[in-house]
């Protein structure tokens, strides 16, 4: 199939679901019993989009884009690994690096690409919503590897939980449903309509959302789509709206994530006042005439696809900042601190969407809703957008940019990691496994390893959503979320428990060290950790803490995980009325499972006998100039390893042995406290209250942002009303009264003496006139057409006469 | 070419415009007076009918190729707007018609001058 | 001496009875006769029709002016046919100065005709080698939205100048509001009261 | 003819000459017309009624009986009523008469590049409808004129009746229009040339019933039975023409006979193929012009002798008529007219629309091809650019369509209308048009 079918089969699989979600909200309930079609309706959709997807990935893309052999990228590290031997050379021999590794990788690639820089991307408006002046919104399409990737990723795991939650859902098929959650005021459950079909009908919307801002042409597009994303999960967060908690989180995470917004809409219209585009590709008006796109702006070809900000934006730049102090040889900063003030707004959006600290709080909340929306927010749509908007974004964000980003992972990873220690609700832990997972991503992103961190992101989908769709057949067994209750399951429901631990072998990234051999994290998390490791030895001093966190992470991830599978499947049951309770799940809820658990083992894979593996695809992908070492104009001391550095064989050797240590300290650990109780718990916790208590309580995130930000606004709120019924409605009180008052006078004095009089007196004048003008109405058609005929005369006369005076 | 008239060339020169115009003039002023002076409602109607056919003939005279020489020409709009002039006449002689006899109807007469409610 | 142009002849013979007619309509006071003169006017305005080289405009008059309305003025002047209307004598007054203003719009209007030079007679040989032109199918066109006589400013494509098709339904249209309302106005009804004063 | 005469004497002889020549012929068509059919309607009468009719004045058939009839007539004292309006009792035969006369100007009476017609205009068929509505007028004047109540009535009923009748009968003739493309009765009727499967009144079912929607109205506007309430003897002694005798008399009925021919002929021009006979024997003798003069008048004079025999055929279907039918009632008149006249004729006409459009270049009903070359529009334009349809729905299309271009080709299209090449005279030519 020819590439250029591209944009078409894509459109496609965006827009089934989008018709399946206008067919369900128009038909609803109709759709069969209860609805229930709904759902066969949306699934038929999501499959479509699936197929369309993979018929894009393998029919349209790869034959026309052949990957480049893995041992030609191991060629390329040589030359990038000996370029990093002299990291403090004159930044100018970067470029050299840089093209050094551009030119073998583009003997690997197709020979017409002459450029590493020309990667292979599609480009194009569909259709213009408008211009008004600079500003034009279209809706457009960029397609390159990471587009088509990320469309078969995500509507893989869609079509997995769509499927899914036909069994999940059932539940709501039953008319009335019984929420057993929602107490009403005689003491009974609440008695509502099942929502079947409602549930399905978000569930397209989602997808249709996140598929669009996958494919989206322009930052502008991107903005809509996220904002779809974000009132999707609002609305399926807050599915079960009876309950206080669930709504409580939806409106929780939207308000989250409008903050994160803000800062978004900030980046953007930095990025758009001095650049006056929002495309990301170049576009070709219909005159012939090329309008470059934010990446071609940002780093021309001139530069060798550096950043450099454009003059444009360094003259805005000395508008925004005029007191910047200007660089030694006489160029001013300003564009670069603009290009580090977009970069770092549209960072923001990514904070919220992505649940980065401090903006996290709403992820664990988010686990109101219904498992399988758990499981889609989680791996493929709400929380992946803000990562890949990162990426996406990538060439925009300036070195110091992504120093932000790196440390905000970090942190990020870390805080998330220590809460999931001490959480006993299932989902929970997954949820903080999420976050920590993100942050890796973040920090991946942030420390120049673009393909590591967008590989995470591919891989982490697919565990994490067979995570939560395994946690949610527990919980649809036991009908609990509380590990504390669960134990031993895995005698009832083994096809759940043993995808399960695949779900937590890949999250660890278990594998044989050394070896190209290992679960789908394993290479995702051991990219992450090399690059981590070379960015630590290229900026030495503090920065080896973004080193150390994600290795005690990685600990911290196996300890956790592996306390969830043995708390809840190993051992001893703790609650026999839940245990005999529960079952395993129906085939259309377990098949998904294992559908999922082999992508959770093989994702990470290279296809055999070819080069087809999802790295190599994202290689593809790379954005121009980004594979080369950047350093920081800002921050001169600062410098991003080229990705290609962190395949050096020491590297390797030493982060793989770094991360397989940690992982199997902390999946000791795990072993020795709750499978084998050599060690109790409880006496743990006990010794180590203070810091238990600051884990328990999410280090009190929620208490902080209470205190510091809710109760003073609340405060400030009240006083304001106060000072509004005092004083304010006081003094407009008394104006109305001095008002009336003066007008009263004026009425008397002005008013029925001048007004009234002036007004009679015109009234009677033409009274008087009328009564003349009654003589000439005299009701007889024969006088009018006299009147005709003279008017016409005389008009005739007159006009002859002026022109007679005017030019005799 | 020549604006002057002659009697001697009175029947080798082509008409003009000006010559059909002068004959829409003479039915319109003819129309115009039928109209201030017939008592008869039906008289008046006449007058209007007249009034019309000499403004027709204006608009059919400048539509005209054969009276070209050389100033405006309407082309094809003049003998369409002809043509909307004769199909409106005859509604406004249907309506017109069917105003007069209703006046008859209530009045017993058709005498305009009788019909001067309306005065002021 | 040059031969004599039919045309001009037949000009004058129809001017004169147009005119003529018309004259004779307003002097005549009976009115059924004035009926008669106005279609003889009518016919003879619709031989200066054919005249003027617009033969379907001439058609038309004859078929709905002459053949239609007419018909419609004198079935009307039969239907209040009574012996006191039939002849209703106009004040002298009126006549006067009706006569006037008529006289002095007549002078002002034919002044202006001639008053332009190129709205004089044409050159005859020009007038004589033009072709017939045909009137019938260009009006059509014309009322089906197609100007095809003439083509719009050096612009190739159709459109430019629109015809006549909506106001061709916006007539058409009228037509059938006038009906309806003609025939509301003038049905049978049963006086209530006999009219006052008569 | 004047153009022909133009070559050998002075301008205004030839021209007064030839139009002398036509109006000669053509009184003589209505005179000797009116003879004939007065005798054919007393023979057809009395064969329908089952008597001989008049038999004794001038041997066997008594075809001499009309003019013994005129002779009287002629003799017979000229009366008027005294409160008659003497200028209008006089002249209203002569305005039917002339009415009556005006219409065969313009009738055909043979086609080919040699038209036999008086002045050949190009909206013919308006024009005779139109003028054949004009003798009306005549009755309507005349009605009044009296001062007799019957003939008031008379001309109210005439005045209400013919009105009427005018919608559906140009309803009716619009059919033939649209589907030969011209109102030039001369294209209408070698539109038809050929053998009968090319008349019109086969060319689908919607203009075969239009054919006798026509006959019906045809009848009813020039007043003759059983629409002829002006004149309804049991009711108003003999209507509209009670008061008159003598000369004037005789003119009302010679007009009657002059409408009803001119009507036929005017419905075997647009239905029955006009000069054109069942059978194509002209064109198959060679009698055309292709192949001389004489062959080519012989061959007209063949075709006028085939159009005045459908016309008489016409005329002698209506005193059929006339005497078969009862009188209907002046409302039985207008429901015929507004409730199904009217109504089936506007229906024709869009049947015969929508036949055009599904079924183009189709004759007999659809079954037959139609004949391309008698199709082509002759209106001069469309047949430069290759249109060889029929109708003005194609016409329509045509000009729609940005390939036939009638509006497109900017300064052609002037050239398309005014073709110098059309078979036409010059603006001279307009002095007949007027006389």
């Amino acid at each position: 199939m020819d590439a250029s079918a591209l944009p078409t089969l894509l459109a496609i699989a965006w827009l089934t679901p989008l018709a399946s979600f206008t067919v369900i909200v128009l038909l609803g309930k109709s759709l069969g019993p209860h609805g229930k079609y709904a759902g066969y309706i949306s699934v038929g959709a999501i499959l479509v989009s699936t197929v369309m997807s993979l018929v894009a990935l393998f029919g349209a893309w790869l034959p026309n884009h052949p990957l480049a052999d893995a041992s030609h990228h191991g060629a390329s590290y040589e030359a990038g690994a000996h370029g990093s031997s002299s990291p403090n050379a004159h930044s100018g021999d970067s470029h050299a690096d840089g093209r050094a590794a551009d030119a073998h990788a583009a003997d690997a690639h197709a020979a017409d690409e002459a450029h590493e820089s020309e990667k292979p991307a599609y480009y194009g408006d569909w259709y213009a919503l408008g211009q008004w002046g600079k500003l034009k919104l279209t809706i457009g399409y960029y397609i390159d590897a990471l587009t088509v990737t990320m469309f078969s990723m995500v509507s893989l795991i869609a079509a997995c939980v769509h499927v899914y939650a036909l069994g999940y859902m059932h539940d709501e098929l039953h008319d009335p449903y019984v929420d057993h959650e929602v107490h009403v005021h005689d003491g009974g459950h609440l008695h509502r309509p099942g929502r079947f079909h409602r549930f399905f009908q978000y569930l397209s919307l989602f997808s249709f959302s996140m598929l669009g801002l996958v494919i989206a042409g322009n930052v502008a597009m991107v903005f809509v789509f996220w904002e779809l994303v974000g009132i999707c999960s609002y609305f399926l967060i807050g599915f079960y709206i009876e309950r206080q908690s669930a709504s409580n989180a939806a409106n929780k995470a939207f308000i989250t994530n409008r903050v994160g917004d803000f800062g978004m809409l900030i980046g953007m219209m930095a990025l758009w006042a001095s650049l006056g585009t929002f495309a990301f590709g170049d576009l070709t008006t219909p005159d012939g005439q090329t309008e470059l796109g934010i990446f071609s702006r940002l780093r021309t070809a001139e530069n060798d696809h550096r950043l450099v900000p454009p003059p444009e934006m360094v003259a805005e730049g000395e508008r925004t900042f005029a007191s910047t102090e200007t660089t030694g040889d006489g160029g001013s900063n300003a564009g670069h601190w603009l290009l580090f003030i977009a970069g770092v707004g549209i960072f923001c959006g990514c904070v919220g969407k992505s649940a980065q600290f401090p903006l996290h709080v709403w992820l664990p909340d988010a686990m109101e809703g219904p498992t399988p929306v758990s499981a889609l927010v989680h791996s493929a749509t709400m929380v992946a957008a803000g990562v890949y908007l990162v990426g996406r974004f990538y060439p925009a964000f300036s070195p110091e940019a992504l120093l932000v980003i790196a440390v905000v992972g970090c942190i990020t990873l870390t805080i998330a990691a220590t809460i999931a220690i001490t959480a006993v609700d299932i989902k929970r832990v997954l949820a903080y496994s999420t976050v920590s997972q993100l942050g890796y991503m973040m920090l991946s992103l942030g420390l120049g390893g673009w393909a590591a961190g967008l590989f995470h992101l591919v891989t982490h989908a697919f565990f994490k959503s067979l995570l939560f769709l395994c946690s949610g057949s527990v919980i649809h067994a036991v009908h609990s979320n509380d590990m504390r209750e669960m134990g031993g399951l895995r005698r009832k429901m083994p096809i759940t428990a043993y995808t399960m631990l695949v779900g937590c072998l890949a999250i660890i990234g278990a594998g044989i060290p050394l070896t190209a051999f290992g679960l789908s994290g394993y290479y995702s998390k051991d990219a992450i950790v090399e690059q981590a490791w070379s960015f630590a030895e290229t900026n030495k001093g503090a920065y080896w803490l973004l080193l150390a966190m994600p290795v005690v992470g990685a600990a911290m991830t196996a300890f956790y995980m592996f306390r969830l599978w043995y708390m809840t499947f190993a051992g001893k049951p703790r609650n026999h009325h839940r245990y005999d309770h529960a079952h395993e799940s129906p085939a259309v809820m377990t098949r998904p499972l294992l559908l999922l658990a082999f992508f959770a083992i093989a994702v990470g894979w290279t296809v055999p006998l070819t080069n087809l593996s999802v790295t190599n695809l994202l290689h593809q992908a790379e954005p121009a100039g980004i594979a080369a070492t950047s350093h920081g104009v800002l921050l001169p001391s600062l410098t991003v390893p080229a990705e290609a550095l962190s395949h050096a064989p020491e590297i390797k050797f030493k982060a793989g042995l770094a991360a397989f240590g940690a992982a199997m300290t902390g999946l000791l650990a795990a072993t020795v406290i709750y499978l084998w109780n050599t060690l109790n718990p409880a006496e743990i916790r006990q010794t180590f209250q203070p810091v238990y208590r600051l884990l328990w309580n999410k280090w009190y995130f929620d208490e902080l942002y209470s205190a510091a930000l809710i109760r003073p606004t609340m405060a400030l709120g009240r006083r304001i009303a106060a000072f509004d019924r005092a004083v304010i409605d006081e003094l407009i009180h008394g104006l109305a009264w001095l008002s009336r008052g003066v007008s009263k006078v004026f009425g008397v004095l002005f008013d029925q003496t001048v007004v009234d009089g002036t007004v009679n007196t015109f009234a009677d004048w033409t009274w008087d006139f009328g009564l003349l003008l009654r003589r000439l109405q005299t009701g007889s058609v024969r006088q009018y057409v006299l009147f005709i005929v003279a008017g016409t005369l005389v008009l005739f006369v007159a006009v002859s006469t002026v022109q007679w005076l005017a030019y005799s | 070419m020549n604006s002057t008239f002659h009697l001697a060339n009175l029947l080798t020169e082509p008409p003009g415009i000006a010559h059909f115009m002068t004959v829409g003039a003479v039915l319109f002023v003819c129309g115009a007076m039928c109209m201030a002076t017939k008592r008869n409602a039906l008289g008046v109607l006449m007058g209007i009918e007249l009034v019309l056919n000499g403004a027709n003939m204006n608009f059919v005279a400048f539509g005209s190729q054969y009276l070209q020489n050389g100033g405006e020409y309407l082309g094809l709009d003049g003998p369409l707007m002809a043509l909307f002039v004769i199909v409106l006449a005859a509604a406004e002689a249907a309506v017109a018609l069917a105003i007069a006899l209703n006046f008859y109807n209530n009045h017993d007469s058709i005498d305009v001058d009788r019909a001067d409610q309306l005065q002021g | 001496m040059e031969p004599i142009y039919w045309p001009s002849f037949f000009f004058y013979l129809f001017a004169i009875l147009a005119c003529g007619f018309a004259v004779a309509v307003l002097l005549s006071a009976n009115i059924v006769r004035m009926a008669f003169y106005l279609v003889l006017s009518l016919a003879a305005t619709s031989g200066l029709f054919f005249l003027a080289g617009q033969e379907f405009i001439g058609a038309m008059q004859l078929l709905i002016y002459v053949g239609g309305t007419l018909v419609l003025l004198v079935f009307g002047v039969m239907l209040t046919s009574q012996e006191r209307f039939v002849s209703m004598k106009t004040m002298s007054g009126d006549w006067f100065i009706g006569l006037m203003a008529g006289g002095a719009l007549l002078s002002l209007l034919a002044a202006a005709a001639f008053s332009v030079p190129q709205w004089g007679s044409p050159d005859r040989a020009a007038v004589e080698n033009l072709p017939v032109q045909k009137t019938a199918a260009p009006i059509a066109m014309g009322l089906l939205g197609a100007r095809v006589d003439q083509p719009g400013p050096d612009e190739p494509q159709r459109g430019v100048m629109s015809g006549y098709l909506l106001h061709f339904e916006i007539v058409s249209v009228h037509l059938l509001v006038v009906l309806v309302g003609a025939a509301y106005l003038a049905r049978a009804k049963r006086k209530t009261a006999p009219a006052p004063g008569v | 003819m004047g153009a022909f005469l133009d070559n050998y004497l002075p301008s205004w002889l030839a021209y007064t000459l030839a139009a002398l020549v036509h109006i000669f012929l053509l009184l003589n068509l209505i005179a000797v017309g009116a003879l004939v059919f007065i005798w054919l309607e007393r023979k057809i009468s009395g064969r329908i009624q089952d008597r001989l009719g008049p038999t004794r004045v001038g041997g066997k058939f008594g075809w001499l009986q009309t003019l013994a009839d005129g002779l009287k007539l002629i003799t017979k004292e000229d009366l008027m009523p005294v409160g008659a309006d003497a200028l209008l009792f006089r002249a209203a035969p002569y305005v039917s008469f002339a009415a009556s006369v005006t219409a065969f100007m313009a009738i055909p009476f043979a086609g080919g590049a040699y038209p036999w017609v008086a002045q050949r205009l190009n909206t013919g068929v308006f024009f005779v409808i139109a003028v054949i509505g004009l003798e009306v007028f005549g009755v309507i004047l005349a009605g009044y004129s009296s001062a007799s109540k019957w003939s008031l009535f008379g001309a109210m009923r005439e005045a209400a009746q013919v009105v009427s009748y005018e919608v559906p009968l140009g309803m009716c003739a619009v059919v033939p229009v649209l589907l030969a493309g011209s109102m030039d009765l001369v294209v209408i009727g070698d539109q038809q040339a050929g053998w009968f499967t090319n008349w019109f009144l086969f060319n689908d079912p919607a203009t075969f019933i239009t054919f006798w929607v026509y006959f019906t109205c045809a009848t009813a506007s020039v007043n003759r039975a059983p629409f002829d309430l002006a004149e309804a003897e049991s009711e108003l002694v003999a209507g509209f023409h009670t008061e008159y005798s003598g000369l004037r008399w005789s003119f009302f009925f010679m007009a009657e006979y002059g409408s009803m021919l001119s009507v036929s002929l005017l419905a075997s021009i647009l239905f029955l193929g006009g000069w054109h006979g069942p059978i194509p024997v002209a064109s198959m003798l060679g009698l055309t012009y292709e192949n001389g003069a004489v062959a080519g008048y012989l061959g007209n004079l063949l075709g006028c002798v085939n159009i005045l025999l459908k016309g008489v055929l016409g005329v002698s279907v209506m005193m059929w008529v006339r005497w078969t039918l009862p009188r209907l009632r002046i409302d039985q008149v207008m429901t015929t007219c507004l409730k199904y006249c009217t109504p089936i004729a506007a229906a024709m006409f869009l049947g015969a629309i929508m036949w055009q459009y599904y079924l183009p270049h189709r004759n007999f009903f659809g079954l037959l091809p139609a004949n391309e070359s008698a199709y082509a529009v002759h209106e001069g334009w469309a047949d430069q650019e290759g249109i060889s349809s029929a109708g003005a729905v194609n016409m329509v299309e045509a000009a729609d369509d940005s390939r036939g271009g009638l509006a497109v080709e900017g300064a052609g299209s002037a050239a398309l209308l005014f073709d110098p090449a059309t078979p036409s005279t010059s603006h001279v030519a307009s002095a007949e048009r007027g006389g």
